[in-house]
């Protein structure tokens, strides 16, 4: 369907799309984050639903112009349901050669390019490692619709009369770019019009700076001929509601706060700072109103003890890091099953081993949050699906954690982490009260004496008349909790410990399948890879295939009909940004000959690469 | 496990044995740890503090299984890390007076970092360090405060590590009270609990505290009648350094930077001050024994700073002044556009 | 067989024995680890095969007369091959009614019970929980064949003369018993003599007083008519050959000393004190004239840094420690696998989690040391079957550091790191050879350029002309080892390392199953836990039993064989002292539906369980 | 990747470019990182010290990536623990020359620990701590030496901790070698380098570095022309602690452990002194701007003691000195028997 536009200018087509994906890559420096941070916004206020996919380099900022320092941010935006930020881009905004060169693979096969050929001199070609100029390549050009637009100079330009320094001029050219994308996808350019005051409000050049760019980028797609067609992707039709657009990481920090308030306790959070976890620290800082402390420890490991001391004394204790740093709590974990005291450790996965790659997703830590500590040291594992289920998966977390007087791990990762997602925004009223009682009555008190039905001992916190009493980390007697070595009593604790988080499946909802409930192949997931999943899943179902879907969202213990569900498929593919960790544990736990299908490249599965797969298995 | 009872303190008739907790103690016969949990127990029923409100948190060792014996809530964590899970108890309740107890090689080998970051930052916790120069728990080895030279089970030949000394190393970390006593000096001691019981913010006490087992004898010089006379010093503020028996007292001048043993009339001498902001003061007198000079007991510094707890509170409740946190206009907040 | 002896006393029976048991048992304070220690040794000697048990309280010492503070020694020796302290006892000294109250449990029925009755008041019954003295009771003593000794009362009369403090005198008491032992089972008084002139020729009056504590007891055996008969064990039937009684950490110790002169490089020893590693620690600390660096850090983070740091610069580094300390290890671990040098972490594993039983023996760390780091994190994995075999452990464990350059962890265990057997002592001119090449030639020097072989990076160290290079735990460029973050060389790297490890597999022994090649049972273990499977096996296979084992060194890579091995049987059994952590790595390696047998009571499996258990499947 | 060619150094004409590896520097442009770097690879070269003897140890940061711009050994650890991974390199070959480059996060949070056992074992490492007061990798964070009050990413509404003073502990762990200099005093920073590469013994530098981006002008009060005049004081030993422009020369009394500016003839003008054993005076030197005068740049104390290392070594050659290990007599030792 197209319709005719243009005011102006020149008669243009207005073409709509159903999903369109585009990438803005530039330098470090270039403020790509924030130019698709506003996209981002525009979409969704506009009623696509959408995801998003921000990947930034290591260093704070690598040398201009290389490879190193691309910083790329992909939104995918569509008027149907959609669950990734796309495996191919439509659009590719390239600020200089090496954004060009570090993203043309994910371009389509006569996808569009907007090239920033102010950039593309010399030298910027020659350190994104370019002979010649692939704009100028003959056969390049015929496999893409390459527009060469004089970004830099254009926004100079527009900035001429403001007698501002050059290099200020230069960093509005983000803002010139973000104008052509509204033009190109009808955006209306009022929202980030107002943004840019609030944000800039203090500096009225600043504002009027990057308002003159914005509306420079729009003008010169409209005004001409250089583009033939604009498009419009209509309004999703995913529930109605009210939406913002969230990312994992503020999700996850609302979650805590959510529970926290719903139970009547204070936050602890104790945190030292890690990418990709340092965000949810920073935004709770934010929110000292509901009653939370922030620390910033010395390091992970007084950031977690610092955590359950306050858990001890009847806060919510939650410390959150990524891979190595969960390696430096082990130990306090551990104290934590023993002393079983209610407490959360949010894992925000990274690429690893050891320091890996810093600023890329993996989900390679299940096992070491599993078995990562001495002994046998059970204690329940989540994991978030998409980056707004970061927080309900906080929820969840801080009600098993409290409910069962355990230690809970959290599981994210840099994707849903950094990338964000249409959020229906629930009601406080619609989350669950979890109401907290400490123990206060003396009479009949012993630390260890469990609930029958939870197996939870009781939450007596210092200050509480007649409820004295000592933990740590010795094995414990059965009831009192006082230091007990007898071999009998230490195998009873062990299967104590163990039955009580295992008892815990039987407060959780049964694996859901989504298709039918048997048939030839299931696809079994965890985490962030839900999204690409999904979409490969709703594609083969939509094509008849039998394939059936299983997202968990509990890893430990798993639910209670998994086993079942597992029975009734012919195979099961477990597809996971690791060497198979959850395939692993199907395997020992139900002898199920799971395929494993691995991607470990710090990146997301393609939704493509998901489908081959299953379709090989059909 | 405490008794049944209520005690709800606060002058109400509470008693050495109402701190007394079930437990047997478990160290050595003769151990200095004794004493120490004694004095304690005598302590802190005249504090007029309800029990209930007392913590004692500590690492691991043999110091560290001092709050088991005492009839207060206690946590007893992992080893070095008492003061970082001591923070978070502060913190969450600044109300309550929390105590850590930690050895040598809890408090200064594997939880130095901890001691330094809870002393700088001035977190209101008591920490008393049981020094007895070696790692009782397993068995013998040398500490972080053993001399150089050591025999000991891991170091057969003599040690060649140099020594930390516990308080120029908590000065150096700006702690805003260092004292020292030892596991003899039964009133001393008591008054020491006292001080830091008072003090706002971190307290750090090093007791000298014999081993009996495994380094017996390692402060006798400053313990032991017919020695202690002519090697300890006591501190009083605003009192010159003397020290030394009635018949031979000597006194300590500090003048340039130097240690010197002088007359104790001799106005050289040196007059104490807790209140040493800049610190040099203190540091050089956390070293006088290392210069031949006696070991000083009592405070050697106390300075007055907002402690931690209370600038933390007053933040997040200065925020909750502005208004107080509601779900729903935090999940409103931002740009939020409805779906139809 | 009897025969009559007695010299000036009444005529006695000497009835020959072919398996004893002996439990040593009183206050920490009572000198029963030294009794033990003299007692296996006459036995060692005297050309038993022999096991030993030896059992302390956590406590320093705990006070005297009660329960926590009893410490205990067993010593099982016998004419035949042994493999365990023995499930129960025939004898049982009880200095005191705490120590008799502990370990009455294991007294075989009609067992001898020699007690010290000065030392059966009411206090000390009290202390120990009696309400009256179990040695009056008629029901007690027909179960028991009960002899109420005065052993201080004697001591001190066979002191009297030599005016010693009641005190010094009463710490002999201890060689009353073991001269009274010395004479029940025939062992010549003679090397202990020597002995106590060799230990406290310092102090004149202390060697008095032993040897006449020794004597004594002895003499009482021999002169009284308490004792109607004496016993005799005769020598064992093991391969002829040199041996000592060792200790598994003593012998670790060895190990790595032999293994670092036959590498011809330097042992660097990074530890921090914790039970039971800390005499692996002390050993190594008095063999310096080998060339070893003992370096006692201020933490195990530091411990295995600094070895880490010295492996860099051509050093063994080494780190041995138990699991909590092993938790701190997780993170430099990591980084060690990424920079792919050699080193050995060694874990003493003890009773958990979190602090857990400290001095109690435990193999519950296999899946912490297998996952517990961030990310895809393979090392190999060895573990030592019984002290003498630590040794060997060690020596493999180095051997595969150095050959594959990376961590390797050993796992060993508070039983077989106090406890002991005797061992035949290897010729240095037996250890194989394993000379280390440093890389020294520039030409063509890539950090990161494999041996086609065994994958391996060279080590290339500091001070080295010409071969100047940076590593460090970000991901690394394939063959240069620079940063590089790309995807493709992310999962290349990934599966490099992973291949890396798996290829080792072809470079160890195949499984040896130990009996039938297939059959009914096959029982499969790993660990300390080798004496009381084989005791079990061996038993059943004399009464025909279709009951086959294998005992597991390598727990990763498994041998190449084992999937073979396993399918050659009905049913696999995996005990462990665990909740089944190698079964659950079978089960997700080799999809097999194994059984696991668990024991979580911090002391090892009685012979008696495993073949009761291993019955009911047969 | 170095060069495949060898170069033996030792006065052979070792330049700066053969200390710059060939991997591109990734350094915000302007980060005061880049001149502590350029100073680095000009003084090595001056050393006459083969290029292969030179290791640089980091942790991890944006000062800890140095290693990769050197091409000398060096080795990109993790987080806080670089000293401790130092002392293995240092005691397995002592003939080497050990750097350790971190940040103040680094060294001073996760890292405090290593750092203060490093210095008072005196291994002769040297450490360079790249102070910028931020977690600049991470992106913004307070660090342990931020002031208080510091907003941040992680304290936006300001920090309630008191900063620590690399300095004042670095004397509190009785390190034997402590200065300080600036990213933008070149010819002071080389001066330093210089220093350090000789001492035996743990050796600290702090240098103040700007952080362009999340942290800029930290310290312009002390770099930047027209500033830094009336605030910075050089050290030099035996000469007076003076400092100003000329025409405003003023000195500093630190009698009676007091900090007093006074005029620069004043009798009463300490003398510097880098020989300070007790450790009080450096102590005090080391606080002289948080009590209002200029920062002391150069070096605060300088004592011998030997070396870690040196000690180690010597142990292990003295054992060897009595008989070499043999495996054989090992493995014979404590009692055997034949068994036929
Ligand atoms: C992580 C960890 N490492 C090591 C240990 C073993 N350990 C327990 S206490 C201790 C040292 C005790 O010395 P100190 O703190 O001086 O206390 P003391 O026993 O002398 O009172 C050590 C090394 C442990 N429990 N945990
Ligand atoms: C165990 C661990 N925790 C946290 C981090 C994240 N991290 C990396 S560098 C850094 C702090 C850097 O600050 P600083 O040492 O001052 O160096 P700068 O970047 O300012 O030079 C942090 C928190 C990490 N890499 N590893
Ligand atoms: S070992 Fe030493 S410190 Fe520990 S209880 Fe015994 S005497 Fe006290
Ligand atoms: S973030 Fe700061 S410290 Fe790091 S490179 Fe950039 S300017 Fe330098
Ligand atoms: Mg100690
Ligand atoms: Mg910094």
């Amino acid at each position: 369907m197209a319709e005719s536009s243009g005011k102006n200018g020149a008669e243009k087509q207005l073409v709509e799309l159903e999903t369109v994906a585009i990438r803005f890559a530039g330098d470090s420096g270039d403020g790509m984050q924030l130019t698709g941070d506003r996209f981002t916004n525009a979409a969704a206020v506009a009623g696509n639903d959408l995801s998003t996919f921000p990947d930034f380099p290591a260093e704070i900022r690598a040398p201009v112009g290389t490879l190193a320092g691309v910083s790329g941010f992909q939104i995918n935006f569509s008027s149907r349901d959609i669950h990734t930020p796309g495996d191919a881009v439509d659009v590719l905004v390239a600020m200089n050669p090496a954004a060009l060169k570090t993203s043309i693979g994910d371009l389509k096969s006569g996808g569009i390019i907007i090239a920033n050929v102010d950039n593309f001199g010399q030298k910027n070609l020659a350190k994104a490692g370019y002979e010649s100029n692939p704009l100028e390549d003959e056969e390049f050009k015929s496999n893409y619709d390459v527009h060469e637009v004089k970004i830099t100079s254009m926004t100079r330009q527009a900035l001429e009369d403001m007698e501002l320094q050059s290099n200020l001029a230069d960093r509005c050219k983000n803002f010139f770019a973000l104008g052509l994308m509204y033009w190109m996808y009808s955006r209306p350019l009022e929202p980030t019009r107002e943004w840019i005051e609030e944000k800039f409000g203090k500096r009225p050049e600043f504002v009027q700076a990057n308002t003159r760019a914005l509306e420079a980028g729009y003008f010169f797609g409209e005004n001409t001929e250089v583009f033939t067609s604009n498009y419009i992707v209509r309004e999703a039709t995913y529930p109605a509601g009210k939406y913002r657009n969230i990312s994992g990481n503020v999700a996850l920090a609302y979650g805590f706060i959510a529970a926290t308030k719903k139970m009547g306790i204070n936050l602890f959070w104790g945190a030292y700072p890690i990418t990709p976890a340092s965000d949810v620290l920073h935004e709770l800082s934010r929110h000292k109103n509901f009653g939370v402390q922030t620390f910033q420890a010395e390091d992970e490991i007084a950031a977690v003890s610092a955590a359950l001391g306050a858990s001890f004394t009847g806060s919510l204790g939650v410390t959150c890091s990524s891979g190595p740093g969960i390696a430096l709590k082990a130990e306090a974990m551990g104290l934590g099953v023993m002393t079983e005291l209610p407490m959360v450790i949010a894992n925000i996965q990274r690429g690893g081993p050891s320091t890996g790659l810093p600023t890329k997703t993996e989900q390679a830590d299940l096992l070491q949050v599993m078995f990562g500590r001495n002994s046998e040291s059970p204690l329940p594992v989540v994991a978030a699906a998409t980056p707004g289920d970061c927080f309900w998966t906080a929820i969840e977390a801080s009600r098993l954690a409290v409910k069962y007087m355990t230690p809970v791990v959290i599981l994210s990762d840099g994707y849903l982490a950094n990338g964000s997602e249409p959020w229906l925004l629930p009601k406080a009223a619609d989350i669950p009260e979890m109401p907290v009682t400490f123990r206060t009555e003396p009479e009949g008190f012993l630390p260890y004496l469990r609930d029958p039905e939870t197996m939870a001992r009781p939450w007596a916190i210092p200050g509480t008349p007649g409820l004295e009493h000592r933990i740590g980390g010795i094995e414990k007697e059965d009831r009192t909790g006082n230091v007990n070595y007898e071999p009998e009593n230490h195998e009873f604790m062990v299967r104590t410990r163990d039955a009580k988080i295992a008892g815990i499946a039987k407060d959780i909802p049964p694996a859901k399948v989504i298709g039918e409930a048997s048939g030839k192949v299931l696809v079994i997931g965890w985490g962030g890879t839900f999204g690409a999943i999904t979409a490969a899943i709703e594609a083969l179902q939509a094509r008849g295939a039998s394939v059936s879907q299983v997202h968990l969202r509990h890893l430990n213990p798993f639910p209670a009909n998994l086993e079942e569900v597992l029975g009734n498929f012919e195979k099961i593919l477990v597809p996971e940004l690791n060497l198979g960790q959850l395939s692993k544990m199907l395997r020992y736990q139900y002898l199920v000959d799971t395929i494993s299908f691995n991607k470990i490249q710090g990146k997301p599965f393609k939704v493509g690469e998901l489908i081959t797969k299953i379709e090989e298995l059909l | 496990m405490s008794t049944t009872t209520a005690k709800n303190g606060g002058g109400l008739g509470l008693t050495r044995k109402d701190f007394q907790s079930d437990q047997v103690v478990r160290w050595c016969p003769g151990c200095g740890d004794y004493a120490i949990l004694a004095q304690m127990q005598k302590v802190l029923p005249t504090l007029e503090i309800p029990r209930e409100k007392f913590v004692f948190v500590s690492g691991i060792g043999c110091a560290a299984r001092f709050p088991y014996y005492m009839d207060t809530f206690g946590f007893h964590t992992i080893h070095g890390r008492a003061p970082a899970f001591a923070t978070g108890v502060k913190v969450s309740n600044p109300d309550l007076s929390v105590w850590v107890i930690s050895g040598d090689g809890d408090a200064l080998s594997i939880g130095g970092n901890h001691l330094i970051h809870s002393m700088r930052r001035n977190v209101g916790v008591k920490i008393i360090l049981f020094n007895n120069r070696v790692y009782g728990l397993t068995k013998g080895q040398y500490s972080p405060t053993s001399l150089l030279g050591s025999r000991t089970k891991s170091t057969p030949i003599g040690s060649v590590d140099y020594p930390l000394h516990p308080l120029t190393l908590a000065l150096g970390a700006e702690c805003s009270f260092v004292a020292r006593t030892t596991d003899r000096d039964q009133k001393h001691m008591a008054a020491m609990f006292e001080e830091m019981a008072n003090h706002e913010g971190t307290s750090l006490l090093e007791v000298l505290q014999n081993c009996i087992v495994f380094n017996d004898g390692a402060w006798h010089k400053f313990t032991e009648k017919g020695m202690k006379e002519q090697n300890v010093m006591y501190l009083e503020d605003g009192q010159p350094l003397v020290y030394g028996p009635e018949d031979a007292r000597k006194g300590i001048s500090l003048d340039d930077y130097k240690v010197r043993i002088v007359e104790a009339d001799s106005p050289d001498v040196t007059v104490h001050r807790v209140d040493d902001e800049a610190g040099g003061y203190a540091h050089i007198l956390s070293r006088v024994e290392l210069e031949g000079g006696p070991v000083p007991l009592g405070v050697l510094r106390k300075v007055e700073r907002p402690p931690f707890e209370g600038l933390m509170v007053d933040q997040v409740a200065e925020a909750q002044a502005k208004g107080e946190g509601d779900i729903d206009a935090l999940l409103n907040s931002g740009d939020t556009w409805e779906h139809h």
